[in-house]
């Protein structure tokens, strides 16, 4: 779910608003909201405007019961209706190149993408940023479960999970706090479902200080045939809860609602803290497939933010159907829980089936084989004699407490094109260039640029988080973190697989969101290619400051911009993900952050390329390559930060035509067995691609700068800007002819620029200095431990 | 005919289907069992595999002791029914006394997952048969509650009898006594282990192929046994 | 020598997961009558002299539990030869 | 509607890394005078009628403690309004 404002404040807002109804024996009932029509309610405090208000007495010819309240407030929220990006968002569809691939796409709860005739993938990234810094573990974990339940709920199983991450500075206190939490958090849910976790990233900016950004991807596999669909079809067929008990679990601003008992009972009112069991979600997942093989499942959507409203809305209006529903078979984990509590509680682990009557009890037997909780609570129903589409009817012990067109609550919530306005200090930001910055200017100098730069918080080692993750559950992973995309095995039989990765920098972004999130989009795409996979899809997390603030709003509009267009340039599809506003402090949003995942495809598994130089049996060992061009390109760079903690200019070029080339040179490349080794250049620059290259085996290298980058500040240049489209590759020897005619072939420039060294252990720039790996490693896996213990 | 060897399904067993598939590309049968049913089908051997059976939330493998299909399990072990418990499948051994001491949270709280080094001592039991004593192997360790202690008798009779089975190398990863990694019963046909050999049986999605010695030795043990 | 022992329990209202599980598995033991299982913490700290509660107080808030999903309670108790091992 | 609790503590002879870890992380709260911290756990259990003395012991010893390295203390308290919800 998306981040809320924090939750609490709602409450301290509460006006003293004497209630004249309330108890779950007394409920607000579509009776009686007809014959008090004037009766004041607290949608303010729920988050709606005076017209919203309005629009829902135009909806309903009268004013709303108070669960009826409860979830327009919680499906009209900026999480749920999107109803400020959604004008934007539009564009994906728009320029959405061909794909006869895609199975399922915007608007379903994640992608699906077919990888051969009988199998295809899903795959979605969602954030959950603000209950993990509220409270750093079950944020994460929810996290977790939450896309989980995502990929579960398209017919999948899933398979691999991954983790982009953003802290506030690496030194700061509340990072301390947060970052183990969260570590632990997806650790823990992640660990205990089984699911290995194959990738993410680690960022620390003092942007993110106060708005940690907790992201998390879900891949998961299915039979083409067995795609599933959230649709409430067939007036006549049973609706069924399946899974955890509902408790009061994140209820959030709906708590304004609690009634009479509200002073007395205020404690037991507050929101609460999801809090996760993966056991059950385990479970879950084994009920579901097992009842998709057995096909006994006419509709399913899983319960995240705004559950039960949410699912069952969205199920109804999917099908144009209406749905009658008894709240009180709902089990619940606190019996004086009231109904507006119900239908907006966020318990986690649980789904919503639409299962035909004569299938009931083989459904209900599956889940109790599996020992996880089925409930009949609902029928679907026909829609109106009328012709219009049937509506959501919901009693309570014999009250009816709503009745609503499902469809108004799930897909014509409001729609808002927010003013936009370039933020008024981006050209001062633009114009203050890195290039200028003084620059190491001694071999020395540099060396110990190099040293400090390993071992910086972006760029230093991160297994003390990635030990923390079972990579290797499920026995299908054939790359994982350190890696530069989690490749996973599809099938056994013939190798098929798929690569993924995830990336963002928040920093390009600032400087330029349109080149921004096209870059995030190509960095992620090479990713996946340096593996040897071909990319075919993308999803993304859009993780913002506040949508009312029109510099956001252009921010988002810009970035939207920038990765479709992206995306129809690269010929792949955006299938889904998720937007996350309000990340901000105050006045002070977050760098805008486009997060982006990119999907690939690799026949045979066999032929993935790993990052790290292979060891020679003696002597010299494999040429290594860098493909793509460099300039000098410092603005938003690691380097930038890390020596002068500067930020400004604009972000390198991005060339997506040259990325699309030289994504094909690897593919080939991989497949021919051209390569031993191959690993992106992005941040921390080439020094970097080669340190983690040597550093992974134990391999040393020796490096000779080409001419025009060997004198002044120019071998600086060459190892440390961040040029986008390279990639640094080892080829065996005899391999070399064959692979450079294919990179002349693509027009991928290449630069034979060393060997890898099979004596020494050390990575020498010839002209510049020599330094053992042993020094590198000790400077590169220091930091994390020295900051988290 | 090969072996059949069961591999046991818990509410949250994770690492049963590549339990499996080690026992195939060992060249055995696997016969996969399930937690409520008593009947071991006639299997020649038993894995416990790893993950979170019940979730592991009251104590890692308290739960799953009183599963049906444990009690048949134990009744076969004391009887000479072979039978490997892998991470958490150790962890139940332990729970229902197959095996002495206990698992307990990593000293440094962190659930660790890493490449390990382990020296294989017991090269005499049902599945450690196919390896040299004192060889070194590199399987994949990933538990949060690795950490095997005992009182100091059983310490001692347990190095004294030949009945540590593996031992952590270059590094302690968890706070284990004696760098424990794994254990035997005195009659050598019940061992728990805490790393995963299971996960290096092939080159592609392992650090190595060391973990195939454990199911190859249950197979070769089994031939020895029919023989 | 003061020995102070903090309860930490989950709020009521929060799922408990570990409680749950076992709560579930008691029938198997053939326990039928059970209607609720809480699992929490239990920490007993020892100080050198006597214990300031106001002390033990902040160290449960900032250290030893969760406000935002747990309540602790605080007991001194008699110094006492520690209890001994087994079962009351 | 019998409540009972049951505390599991770590031996004393068996290494308690969590109780440790708070140890350690109390001078950087100021807090000097702390000699010793073991973390266990409280288990809560609230019966549908009177408990047996005999069947809580058996559950304890059986499942809610390991013998090999717990100890364990049970404690009926008194049946105070129950605490507001969570059959399991
Ligand atoms: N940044 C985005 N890019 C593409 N699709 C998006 C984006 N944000 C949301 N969506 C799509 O909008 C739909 C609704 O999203 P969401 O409410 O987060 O789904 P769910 O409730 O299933 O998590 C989904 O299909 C999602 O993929
Ligand atoms: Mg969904």
């Amino acid at each position: 779910m998306t981040t809320q404002p924090d939750t609490a404040s709602s409450e301290a807002a509460l006006p003293e608003r004497a209630a004249a109804f309330g108890g779950p024996d007394d409920p607000d009932t579509v009776e009686r909201a007809g014959a008090t029509a004037d009766e004041l309610q607290p949608f303010a405090e729920l988050g709606l405007r005076d017209d919203e208000y309005e629009r829902i007495r135009g909806i309903l010819d009268r004013r709303p019961t108070q669960s009826e309240l409860a979830m327009y407030s919680i499906m009209w929220s900026e999480h749920c209706s999107y109803k400020s990006s959604k004008v934007h968002l539009r564009q994906f569809g728009e320029k959405q190149p061909p794909s006869d691939r895609m199975l399922a796409g915007i608007g379903e709860n994640a992608g699906v993408i077919k990888i051969n005739d009988e199998l295809a993938v899903t795959f979605k990234v969602e954030s959950h940023n603000h209950p993990s810094f509220v409270e750093p573990y079950q944020g994460a974990a929810t996290g977790v479960g939450g896309i989980v339940r995502d990929i579960l709920a398209m017919g999948a199983r899933p398979v691999a999970v991954m983790d982009p991450l953003r802290f506030g500075a690496a030194d700061h206190e509340d990072t301390a706090r947060v970052l183990p939490g969260v570590v632990a958090g997806i650790g823990g849910y992640g660990n205990c479902l089984g699911l290995p976790n194959v990738g993410g990233e680690v960022v620390f900016d003092p942007t993110y200080q106060g708005n940690p950004l907790v992201n998390a991807l879900c891949v998961g596999v299915l039979p083409v045939d067995r795609l599933q669909k959230k649709d409430a079809a067939g007036p006549g067929n049973i609706v069924v809860l399946m899974g955890a008990k509902t408790g009061r679990d994140g209820i959030g601003g709906v708590s304004v609602l609690a009634s009479a008992t509200f002073d007395d009972g205020s404690h037991a009112r507050r929101p609460s803290v999801q809090v996760g069991d993966p056991f059950t979600e385990k479970l879950l997942i084994e009920a579901c497939l097992e009842l998709y093989d057995a096909d006994l499942v006419v509709g399913i959507q899983d319960l995240g933010g705004a559950g039960l409203t949410c699912a069952l809305t969205e199920t109804a209006a999917a099908a144009g159907t209406g749905m009658r529903v008894w709240l009180e078979r709902v089990p619940l984990r606190e019996p004086s829980m009231e109904p507006h509590e119900i239908l907006a509680s966020e318990s986690q682990e649980r789904m919503l089936l639409i299962v035909k009557p004569e299938q009931l009890d083989a459904v209900l037997g599956v889940a109790e084989k599996w020992g996880v909780l089925a409930t009949a609570i609902g029928e679907v129903t026909p829609s109106e004699v009328s012709g219009l589409p049937g509506r959501l009817r919901i009693t309570w012990r014999d009250h009816l407490v709503v009745d609503v067109p499902p469809a108004s609550l799930a897909d014509d919530g409001p729609v808002y094109a927010r003013p936009m306005r370039e933020p008024a200090d981006l050209i001062l930001l633009q114009a203050d260039r890195a290039e200028t910055l003084p620059r190491p200017a001694t071999p020395d100098d540099l060396k110990a640029t190099l040293l400090r730069m390993v071992g910086s918080p972006n760029l230093c080692d991160k297994s003390w988080v990635t030990e923390q993750y079972d990579r290797y559950v499920l026995g299908n992973t054939v790359l994982a973190q350190p890696e530069d995309a989690g490749v996973i095995r599809v099938d056994e039989n013939s190798g098929l697989g798929v690569a993924l990765s995830v990336d963002g920098n928040g920093r390009f972004a600032r400087l330029d969101p349109y080149n921004g999130a096209k870059l995030a989009l190509a960095e992620s795409y090479r990713n996946v290619a340096v593996t040897g996979a071909k990319p075919v899809a993308v999803t993304n997390c859009l993780n913002f400051g506040s949508p009312e603030d029109p510099a956001v709003m252009w921010q988002f509009a810009e970035a939207v911009r920038g990765l479709a267009d992206g995306c129809l340039e690269l010929g792949i599809p955006v299938t889904g993900g998720n937007v996350s506003f309000y990340n901000q402090t105050g006045a002070a949003a977050i760098h805008p952050t486009p997060v982006v995942g990119v999907l690939g495809v690799i026949d045979n598994v066999a032929d993935r390329v790993p990052i790290g130089f292979a060891k020679p049996p003696t002597g010299d060992g494999d040429l290594i390559f860098l493909l793509g061009e460099t300039a000098n390109e410092l603005s938003g760079s690691e380097w930038a930060w890390v020596t002068h903690e500067h930020l400004g200019g604009v972000p390198p070029k991005v060339d997506l035509a040259k990325e699309q080339a030289l994504a094909q040179v690897l593919a080939e490349a991989a497949r021919v067995g051209h390569l031993s080794a191959a690993h992106d250049v992005s941040d921390g620059g080439l020094a970097q691609a080669l340190v983690e290259a040597c550093l992974r085996n134990g391999v040393g290298a020796r490096i000779a700068l080409p001419e025009e980058f060997s004198a002044g500040s120019m071998p600086f240049v060459y190892l440390f800007s961040e040029s986008a489209g390279r990639a640094v590759v080892s080829v065996p020897r005899g391999h070399e002819k064959a692979f450079t005619g294919l990179c002349a072939e693509q027009g991928v420039p290449w630069t034979p620029i060393g060997v890898t060294d099979g004596q020494n252990a050390a990575l020498d720039i010839r002209g510049q200095f020599s330094v053992p790996l042993e020094e590198l490693r000790e400077a590169h896996t220091a930091t994390m431990p020295a900051l988290f213990g | 005919m090969s072996a059949r060897v069961g591999v046991v399904t818990f509410p949250g067993s994770l690492d049963d289907g590549d339990a499996a598939r080690a026992v195939r590309v060992s060249g055995g049968e696997a016969v996969r069992l399930w937690h409520g049913d008593r009947d071991l089908h006639g299997v020649d051997a038993v894995v416990l595999p790893g993950g979170f059976s019940y979730g592991d939330y009251l104590r890692t493998g308290a739960i799953a002791r009183f599963a049906p299909v444990m009690e048949s399990i134990v009744d076969g072990a004391r009887a000479g029914l072979p039978v490997l418990g892998i991470c958490n499948g150790f962890q139940i051994l332990c729970e229902a006394h197959l095996l002495p001491g206990a698992l307990t949270r990593n000293s440094h709280l962190h659930f660790r997952n890493r490449d390990q080094w382990l020296r294989v001592h017991a090269s005499n039991t049902a599945w450690t048969n196919s390896f040299e004593t004192d060889q070194e192997i590199l399987v994949p360790l990933k538990s949060g509650e690795g950490r095997y202690v005992a009182d100091q008798a059983t310490l001692d009779e347990l190095a004294a009898n030949g009945r540590i089975v593996a031992t952590y190398l270059r590094g302690n990863p968890n706070g284990s006594e004696r760098d424990i990694a794994g254990v035997t019963n005195e009659a050598g046909n019940v061992v728990g282990l805490m790393p995963h050999p299971e996960h290096a049986i092939e080159a592609l999605t392992g650090p190595s192929l060391d973990g195939l010695g454990f199911f190859t030795s249950i197979l070769k043990h089994l031939a020895g046994a029919s023989a | 020598m003061a020995r102070v022992v903090v309860d930490v329990m989950l709020k009521p209202e929060i799922l408990d997961p570990q409680g749950q599980a076992v709560a579930n598995a008691l029938p198997r033991l053939g326990i039928s009558d059970v209607s609720s299982v809480r699992i929490g913490r239990r920490i007993e700290i020892e100080f050198t002299g006597a214990a300031d509660p106001e002390r033990v107080r902040e160290i449960a808030d900032k250290l030893l539990a969760n406000p935002v999903i747990e309540d602790f309670t605080i007991q001194e108790v008699a110094e006492e030869a520690v209890p001994a091992g087994e079962p009351s």
